[in-house]
């Protein structure tokens, strides 16, 4: 058995049942934590893959930001209904739907050529020839994004800001 | 040996279980974390193939790692912003699941 | 001379677009203008319909009937890229005499509309939009503004007879006039569809073949050089002949037009019927039957038997109706069957028959609807076995209604005889039968105008009826012109029926 | 690989707009409040200004910039002329509402100008990531446009069932955008579209890719099945922003979708001519279902938000004949774009000045405006008349262009459909005509207290006025549009 299966399989388990964790759950709080616990998972997958910077990346923010932010907002909006969160009526069907994406999209990779026929070393992505080409080829999507995130600091100010008014 | 299709694998599983979140749950902040889940599933499709075909053919740089980078940057904008909405929406009416949102029907 | 030649068509031209433009310029002013009031807009509208009368005249007139064919034509392009649509206007003999018609029920809607009061500035923006758009129907020189003006024609129709209309309540029949307008306005505008898509398949058929136009001559050429197989003759003209089959009151699509001619006010009602119904049988005999030969004569004795169950059904049904303006709306059925037969023929008898029948059941109808709506303006009902007796109190409607209802029977010496009998001419060629069927249609005709005549008008009078005013000087002035129109076209029919026969011959020609 | 600063000088328009947008965040800070609606004035004479920038810099060149992310040729100059003039309108018809309803009144104007600036971007990109931000650069001042009115329960719930779907539906796209890319490598529109036309070339995984990829766009476009937000959004929005999204937020999606089509789908026919199928279904589903569903509508914004899902069918419609015409249909589609613009920009505008200092939303509340307001009333009543496609109105004439055009492609039946369609919208249309013309107000003079100022009078007429110029004469229009149909030569 190869080393990196054997650590590829054991994040993916821990992966997956975080995930499943975040969409059974019944106690919204419980499900914030696997949300954390799965993408630290992401993050190992990434490092198997040798992106070490990404893996920073996706703990700094997924993990640093977007999951405190979440678990910020649930204390913020203390709701008695959380430790019962039911789910939609049509469940069933949701979960016939997803289990059929699982398989039209599983079926697919399998016949794939092109995705059967890759290589099958990894090569590691080098920090300094990513920021570079950050910077570069994609200067434009890089400014772009800089105001989507504008944008959002001044929806977030104008929509949460508690002012006059209101009814 | 990994290979490629290990990834996709994994990716397709993270997508449907957060499809699944979505379609099923009532809860806006319980959705957004489901989407979330499915974000990620786009990111390791991304950096899987990045790295396992870097070099050959048409992929000659970073795009994948890139693009994830960038899904990361706006999901956290997204996050962000849809959570103030969820506040917004706490104050006003003290409930944050999506089925009691019923103030619009025909 | 040849200078002054064009001179002078140059000047006819811009006569032909004026009579378009005109109505609706000055309608679009009314929409502009604040504060008009309804007297205003009644004279200026009158003013208006008044000019273009004089240039439906001067139009009819000038047509040169020694040379026939399209004349005052131009064409100027008006999508240079793309779809490539030109826009142009043409006159031909058959044409003439319906701008004519409509010139003459135009300016008699507006000059009898003095009772509008309440919004009179819509209701004129909206009738001078309708009474241009039937212009342009009649003049436009290819498919793409035909149909667009037609469109127009339709669309004013809605808010005219949902907000001036009256509603019907019968006690056991209630029909508003809502109703009424949205079935109208449904109806029509579901047939149109089948119009446009006759007329795209028409264009794509050109379009492969490397001349897209719209233009009705060179799709005319187009036509006799064979582009069109007979298969696509076939439905596209069945797609006309029940498009525009719907708007002149083809059975079994005819509903609309009774419960519209209802709810309508008397202006509307007169350009409706008098007006509106004949751009049907226009678009069949100008379009279908001129473009599409090969299918015209295959489903022509479709349309004489759908003509036929017209005549016979409108009778039977303003028979058995009490309302005025009901048994005057069936009774327009019933004449439009005529019109449909007589462009079922297919002989030049028959289409000349029609034509005229065209002309002359316009004004007849619009006449009577002016008289319907007098005795409806004063009286406040329309049923007829209330109202009694009317010769004493208002002489001059009733002996002009009976005029117009000789007319509609087919007496000798009116309009109407000249036509029915032109067509039954026409199709004793094709069938005695039908010929038998309709020569009955006339009798039934007979049965219920009589009784029509010999219920409300003559008999004791109404004690309540007795102190009722007779017409105004409008209606005076409108009603006699136009029952002298309907006993000078019976006296001398070749008034119009030369402009017509040089018109149906040019049709006669690609049959 | 940045090429020569030539390039940049393409980008002027945009830079120019984000410098504007930035300028009025600024504004917004100097002026005091109570004068708010100066920012908005700002940004109109900004808006003004950057028409004759674009025109001057950008017009008649074609020309890839950035490495072919970004294509500047007529196509966009076009759409970026249009986005412009409806971002104008939007403001103009935004003051009076923004000035009596919404706090925070600076900000509301700089995301106008910001969606704008996304707009731009996405109809020019050529790569699917630049798409995609620009995209959501759109999508997040939309967001926030939706939910500004914060006090209204129904824009916050508007405005997280907006985001939740928005993000779902990107979630799903970009999904599509990694199965491409682990299989062509690439996320240029050439790139993918190179390997795509490779014959025999049927990858199960690109395939899916690009189902899902549409699957995203038609969930921002708002195409039956995909549709259910948008009635719900387009209620709760406060009006101007959905006249915003039923007009600009559309027509930025739809050009979107063109451009992916005509650069991804196009060149690949066998691909291309099974998903011609795909879409026809799809065309004809959401013109049946967006128009019937209309009929039985008795609020006022949800009824515009189906027929604006019946609008949608119609521009699909358009895009099934994608390669089996000449470019006639792009042309038709971007006349019948403007059409639908100036006159929805009629109705739209009216209704906001009948709505925004009292809570009418139904149908019949509507009833008596005629005689109390007759402008008013023949505004919405001219615009409806033409979004049915009657004539005198630019209504007509986009529908019987681009219907005439599709059936060239050799789809009469399907044009047949859209002309019945429309048929439906007609009497839905006349109900809320009926109401406003016939029906008698439960109360006296329930409109009394409508008053219009002068910016809101400049885009009521202005529309009314292009609504009956571009029906009547289209001809110059039409000569601009026929540029961009080279695209599909």
């Amino acid at each position: 058995m190869n080393m990196h299966l054997v650590i590829f399989s054991v994040i993916s388990a821990v992966l997956i049942s975080c995930a499943l964790g975040v969409v059974i759950s019944r106690n919204i709080v419980h499900s914030a934590l696997f949300l954390l616990f799965a993408l630290i998972s992401v993050a190992g997958i990434y490092l198997v893959l040798l992106t070490e910077f990404l893996a920073i990346v996706q703990l700094l923010i997924y993990g640093g930001a977007i999951v405190i932010v979440i678990l910020f907002a649930l204390m913020l909006t203390r709701n008695e209904e959380y430790p019962r969160i039911q789910n939609n009526k049509l469940w069933p069907i949701a979960g016939i739907l997803s289990v059929l994406v699982l398989i039209t999209l599983s079926v697919s990779y399998f016949q794939s050529d092109v995705i059967r026929n890759a290589s099958t070393t990894i090569s590691p992505a080098g920090v300094k020839s990513l920021g570079s080409s950050l910077f570069t080829t994609w200067a434009i999507p890089f400014e772009l994004a800089s105001l989507v995130l504008l944008v959002a600091l001044i929806g977030a100010i104008v929509i949460a800001r508690s002012d006059k008014g209101g009814n | 040996m990994l290979e490629l299709i290990h990834f996709n694998i994994l990716s397709v599983l993270l997508f449907s279980v957060g499809l699944y979140g979505v379609l099923a749950r009532k809860s806006a902040i319980l959705i957004i974390m489901a989407i979330e889940l499915m974000l990620n599933a786009v990111n390791i499709n991304f950096i899987a193939a990045a790295a396992f075909k870097h070099g050959g053919g048409l992929f000659t740089n970073f795009d994948g790692h890139i693009l994830t980078i960038f899904i990361i940057t706006i999901a956290a904008a997204e996050v962000g912003l849809a959570l103030a909405l969820i506040l917004r929406i706490f104050r006003n009416k003290s409930t944050v699941n999506v089925d009691q949102f019923d103030m619009m029907k025909l | 001379m040849a200078v002054d030649c064009e001179a002078m068509n140059d000047f006819y031209n811009i006569m032909a677009f004026a009579i378009i433009a005109l109505p609706l310029i000055t309608s679009l002013g009314f929409m502009v203008v604040p504060n008009l009031a309804s007297r205003t807009c009644w004279l200026i509208s009158s003013i208006v319909s008044l000019v273009t009368f004089g240039i439906s005249v001067l139009l009819f007139v000038s047509y040169d009937t020694m040379i026939g064919g399209t004349q005052f034509g131009f064409t100027v392009p008006w999508l240079s890229q793309g779809i490539n649509i030109t826009f142009g206007l043409g006159l031909t003999g058959i044409s003439a005499s319906m701008v004519l018609l409509n010139g003459i029920v135009l300016l008699g809607a507006c000059l009898i509309s003095t009772d509008i009061e309440t919004r009179g500035r819509d209701f004129y923006v909206l009738l001078l939009a309708l009474g241009g758009g039937v212009f342009g129907v009649f003049l436009s020189s290819d498919l793409f503004f035909f149909f667009l003006f037609y469109e127009l024609a339709v669309l004013p129709m809605y808010l005219l007879i949902a907000v001036w209309g009256s509603s019907t309540n019968f006690g056991s029949f209630n029909r508003s006039k809502e109703y009424g307008a949205m079935k109208l306005m449904m109806v029509l505008v579901a047939a149109s569809v089948l119009i446009w898509i006759g007329i795209i398949a028409i264009y794509v058929e050109t379009y492969m073949n490397g001349t897209p136009t719209f233009v009705f001559d060179e799709l005319r050429i187009l036509s006799e050089s064979g582009l069109f197989s007979s298969g696509f003759q076939n439905w596209v003209f069945l797609c006309f002949m029940i498009g525009f089959g719907v708007l002149s009151g083809l059975w079994p699509f005819h509903t609309w037009s009774p419960d519209g001619h209802v709810a309508a006010p008397t202006g509307v009602s007169m350009l409706h019927a008098g007006v509106l119904m004949k751009l049907g049988a226009f678009g069949i005999i100008q379009i279908g039957i001129v473009i599409l030969p090969l299918g015209a004569q295959t489903w022509m004795p479709l349309l004489m038997v759908l003509g036929i169950v017209n005549v016979i059904y409108g009778a039977v049904s303003a028979m058995s109706q009490t309302d005025l303006k009901y048994i005057i709306g069936y009774s327009s059925v019933s004449h439009m069957g005529y019109v449909l037969i007589g462009a079922a023929t297919l002989n030049s008898i028959g289409l000349s028959g029609a034509v005229l029948q065209m002309f002359s059941h316009g004004i007849m109808t619009a006449l009577m609807f002016v008289l319907v709506g007098a005795i409806y303006h004063r009286a406040h009902t329309r049923d007829i076995y209330v109202l009694n007796g009317l010769i004493k109190t208002m002489p001059h409607i009733c002996v002009l209604f009976i005029i117009a209802g000789f007319a509609s029977l087919g007496l000798p010496g009116l309009s109407g005889f000249i036509a029915e009998f032109l067509i039954f001419l026409g199709v004793i060629k094709i069938s005695l039968w039908i010929a038998a069927l309709a020569v009955l249609g006339a009798a039934l005709t007979a049965v219920y105008i009589l009784r029509l005549i010999a219920r409300t008008i003559v008999g004791p009078v109404d004690p309540k009826l007795e102190n009722l005013p007779d017409a105004n000087k409008y209606e005076k002035i409108v009603s006699v012109a136009f029952a002298s129109i309907l006993i000078a076209v019976g006296v001398w029919p070749a008034l119009l029926l030369d402009s017509i026969n040089v018109g149906i011959s040019s049709i006669m020609s690609v049959l | 690989m940045i090429e020569g600063s030539n390039n940049l000088l393409l980008l002027t328009p945009e830079f120019v707009l984000a410098g504007l947008a930035l300028l009025v965040f600024t504004a917004d800070l100097i002026i005091p409040e109570g004068k708010k609606e100066w920012v908005g004035r700002i940004a109109v004479v900004g808006l003004i200004g950057l028409l004759f920038v674009t025109a001057s810099t950008v017009m008649g060149i074609t020309q890839p910039v950035y490495n072919n992310f970004l294509l500047v040729d007529h196509y966009s100059f076009v759409f970026k002329m249009i986005f412009i003039t409806v971002g104008i309108i939007t403001i103009l018809m935004s003051e009076e509402f923004v000035k009596t309803n919404l706090t925070s009144q600076g900000e509301y104007y700089g995301l106008v100008l910001l969606a704008i600036l996304g707009m731009n971007i996405l109809v020019q990109s050529q790569e699917f990531l630049t798409a995609y931000i620009s995209l959501e650069l759109l999508s997040f001042c939309l967001y926030v446009l939706v939910g500004y009115s914060k006090f209204n329960p129904k824009s916050n719930e508007a405005a997280i069932k907006y985001i939740i779907f928005g993000t779902f539906s990107s979630a799903i796209l970009l999904y599509g955008l990694s199965m491409v890319y682990s299989v062509v490598g690439s996320t240029l529109y050439s790139d993918i579209a190179q390997v795509l036309s490779t014959s025999g070339f049927m990858d199960p995984v690109a395939m899916l890719g690009i189902t899902f990829i549409m699957i995203g766009i038609a969930f921002k476009l708002g195409i039956v099945p995909f549709h259910s937000w948008i009635p719900d959004v387009y209620e709760g929005a406060p009006i101007p922003v959905t006249a915003y999204l039923a007009i600009g937020a559309k027509i930025a999606a739809f050009a979107f979708l063109a451009r992916v089509v005509i650069g991804v789908m196009l060149p690949a026919e066998e691909l291309w001519s099974s998903w011609k199928i795909i879409f026809a279904i799809l065309a004809i589903s959401t013109m049946v279902i967006g128009n019937g569903i209309a009929i039985v509508q008795t609020k006022v914004k949800r009824m515009l938000a189906y027929s604006s899902i019946g609008h949608s069918g119609v521009l699909l419609s358009g895009i099934v004949v994608f390669g089996s015409t000449n470019g006639i249909v792009l042309e038709s589609l971007g006349y019948y774009l403007v059409g639908y613009a100036v006159t929805s920009f009629a109705v739209f505008s009216a209704i906001t000045a009948v709505t925004y200092n009292n809570n009418i939303e139904l149908i019949k509340d509507f009833a008596g405006l005629s005689d109390e307001k007759p402008l008013l009333s023949a505004s919405i009543a001219i615009g409806l008349f033409s979004l049915a496609g009657l004539p005198l109105f630019v209504g007509f004439t986009i529908k019987f262009y681009l219907f005439s055009s599709i059936s060239i492609g050799g789809y009469l039946w399907l044009a047949g459909i859209a002309v019945l369609a429309s048929l439906v919208s007609l009497y839905y249309y006349l109900i809320m005509i009926k109401s406003m013309y016939v029906d008698v107000p439960e109360q006296e003079r329930a409109h009394a207290d409508i008053t219009v100022r002068w910016p809101m009078w400049i885009v009521i007429i202005l529309s009314i006025l292009m609504t009956i110029a571009l029906g009547i004469y289209p001809d110059p229009l039409v000569n601009q549009l026929n540029e961009i149909s080279d695209l599909l030569k």
